[in-house]
């Protein structure tokens, strides 16, 4: 009984530390002088339609950096927790012969989906994590329906970290060819006509680079997940 | 107004989903749960004029982080202890 | 020779998906171009499949006529089930029946098992060796042979030029 | 504002989730459900009353001066926000994932999901 009652008196408790924020919010009406700057440096700088990308990877490029860490970090930790222990096969069951067929046909279809998302990131909703995750789902779907379909693990690692090691060489391209204060700074590249695909600088290169890093991620955390460290 | 309306919808769904996946004496259920949680919380942001914050959302918390529990849920023999 | 045949084709499948997704433009053919070809490599060995459709002026023609074949069934089997449902008496009689299919190609096999699925009233169980399980909404026979006639042949006929 | 006090009332049930119950799964369920909430509030302190998203394209009335600048007259909703959550979500992701690697070991060696079975930590 006092332990439900602890336990309502905390919820309230949190409950009235959200109290001023929706009692003295009001929906602004207008931008403020912050987003106002990303939004025209966005279009008149880097000629980029997508302001939310132009943030995520060229304004707050540090934090997206961090991020890519934290992924890297968080994959690490699940791939040591459910190492294999010996390299056996476990025992999964066959998938139909339509099952089989139809998800060989139609992965390669989700990831050339996965690369339109990331690649056209500056220009539509979407980007490198979007197409990262759908990637991801494509590799998903041939590993639900086949057997023994084992992906090269050898593949994934090495796009991986090919990718990572090509984010950093292009941040540090930005600091050597552009100034001192500029790391992370796509602009030298050519800014490139509004809404073709090689515009904004080197935006699309990084956030390629950025998508197929999340989905050979992603991909080998569904894999450790899958396998689950089984004895 | 339309607008509003499916907004009202999708937070009460939300909730309702929510407070579900705390009750329930299923963890598949509070998984599936949660799931929903993640889906309608995907449109609300469309809603909200917000489209890159609803791909994600959509993408990786209604569809990864689902599979993810479940697979999760394989390895704990369903995960029925409570 | 089939695994080359087999990377053109799924290179045009993946383009033809690329297009459809940018529109036709000088710097998206590149990028499409390079995806393409990298997604085709890497899962070669799975796409060997598409290695079994047959390129000649014969199977292009029946492919365009499989479509008008499909698109008839499935208005004709639309109708018939709807009927099924809104009249009063409900006269279905459902049960699982076994048929056979001549087919030996994989992705033939799934294209007719699709086609009997998609159409209402018909839907593939399971695919074993030759041999097809479907549940009928109204079994008429569950002679091997009745049944493969009344389902099977009206799509196999085409699939079989296309693929063998 | 609707959406504001639904992510409230969402981190409110996800930690009521996490402070009562005992299965460690439930547990990280509830996390899950607390994050979505945050998620939730930090789009809806962004939202712009009638605008639309903040992609420049056909679609939002701009014009130029003669520098050839381009500026932007009709509303867009704030493009910071969405930033920050694009990047909170796949970081909950990740998170989710440890700690349900976490779970999936603590069960191997002691064969209990029940945070109650755990004593070693307490004193």
């Amino acid at each position: 009984m006092i332990k439900y009652l602890l336990t309502f008196l905390a919820l309230l408790g949190i409950g009235y530390m959200f109290f001023p924020l929706v009692m003295e919010f009001s929906t602004p009406t207008r931008l403020n002088p912050l987003a106002e700057a990303y939004v025209s440096s966005s279009v008149n700088d880097l000629n980029m339609p997508n302001v939310v990308t132009a943030i995520v990877v060229s304004y707050r490029g540090l934090d997206t950096l961090g991020e890519v860490t934290v992924l890297f970090l968080a994959t690490a930790g699940v791939g040591f927790l459910l190492r294999k222990r010996n390299h056996e096969a476990i025992f999964r069951r066959q998938g139909s012969e339509i099952l089989r067929i139809g998800a060989s046909f139609l992965a390669p279809l989700i990831i050339v989906f996965g690369v339109y998302i990331f690649t056209h990131g500056h220009l539509s909703p979407g980007g490198g994590f979007q197409g990262g995750v759908v990637m991801a789902s494509g590799i998903l779907l041939m590993v639900l329906a086949c057997k023994e379909f084992s992906f090269s693990h050898n593949l994934i690692h090495f796009v991986e970290s090919l990718s990572g090691v090509g984010y950093v060489l292009m941040a540090l391209t930005g600091l050597l060819l552009i100034g001192f204060d500029s790391f992370l700074d796509p602009r030298f590249l050519p800014k490139g006509e509004w809404l073709s695909l090689f515009s904004s600088g080197a935006v699309p290169i990084i956030y390629s680079l950025i998508g197929l890093k999340v989905g050979s991620e992603l991909s080998s955390v569904i894999d450790s997940m899958q396998t689950g460290g089984e004895k | 107004m339309p607008n509003l309306f499916a907004l009202i919808l999708l937070a009460v769904l939300s909730i309702l989903a929510a407070i579900y996946a705390v009750l329930t004496k299923k963890t598949l259920n509070a998984v599936i749960a949660s799931g929903i949680i993640s889906l309608s919380a995907s449109i609300i942001y469309l809603i909200l004029a917000a489209p890159d914050v609803a791909m994600t959302e959509a993408t990786i918390g209604a569809g990864l982080t689902t599979v993810v529990f479940l697979y999760a849920l394989k390895h704990v023999k369903g995960g029925e202890d409570d | 020779m089939r695994r080359v045949k087999a990377f053109i084709i799924s290179y045009l499948i993946l383009m033809g998906l690329w297009l459809i997704l940018t529109g036709f433009y000088y710097d998206e053919l590149i990028v499409g171009s390079v995806t393409a070809i990298l997604v085709s490599l890497v899962f070669s060995n799975k796409l060997v499949i598409l290695g079994d459709f047959r390129i000649n002026p014969k199977s292009l023609y029946c492919s365009v006529r499989y479509i008008f074949v499909f698109l008839i069934e499935l208005i004709k089997s639309s109708i018939d089930v709807a009927g099924r449902v809104l009249s009063p008496t409900l006269p279905i009689n459902p049960g699982i029946v076994k048929v056979r299919t001549k087919l030996k190609s994989g992705i033939g096999r799934t294209i007719l098992a699709n086609s009997i699925t998609l159409t209402p009233g018909t839907m593939t169980v399971e695919i074993r060796d030759e041999f097809l399980y479907i549940h009928w909404i109204d079994i008429k026979t569950d002679d091997i042979d009745t049944a493969t006639e009344a389902i099977v042949s009206k799509f196999e006929r085409h699939l079989e030029v296309i693929f063998g | 504002m609707l959406v504001l006090i639904s992510g409230v009332l969402l981190i409110i049930i996800g930690i009521w989730a996490m402070l009562t119950r005992k299965n460690i799964i439930r547990i990280i369920i509830g996390f899950s459900i607390v994050d979505t909430g945050v998620h939730m509030i930090i789009v809806a302190i962004g939202y712009i009353k009638n605008a639309t998203a903040p992609i420049i394209d056909s679609a939002v009335n701009t014009s130029s001066d003669i520098s050839g600048a381009v500026h932007v007259n009709s509303l867009i909703v704030d493009p910071v926000p969405s930033a920050l959550v694009l990047t909170a979500i796949v970081i909950g992701l990740a998170v989710t994932a440890l700690l349900l690697s976490f779970a999936i070991r603590l069960y191997k060696v002691s064969g209990s999901l029940n945070i109650d079975d755990y004593e070693e930590l307490k004193w």
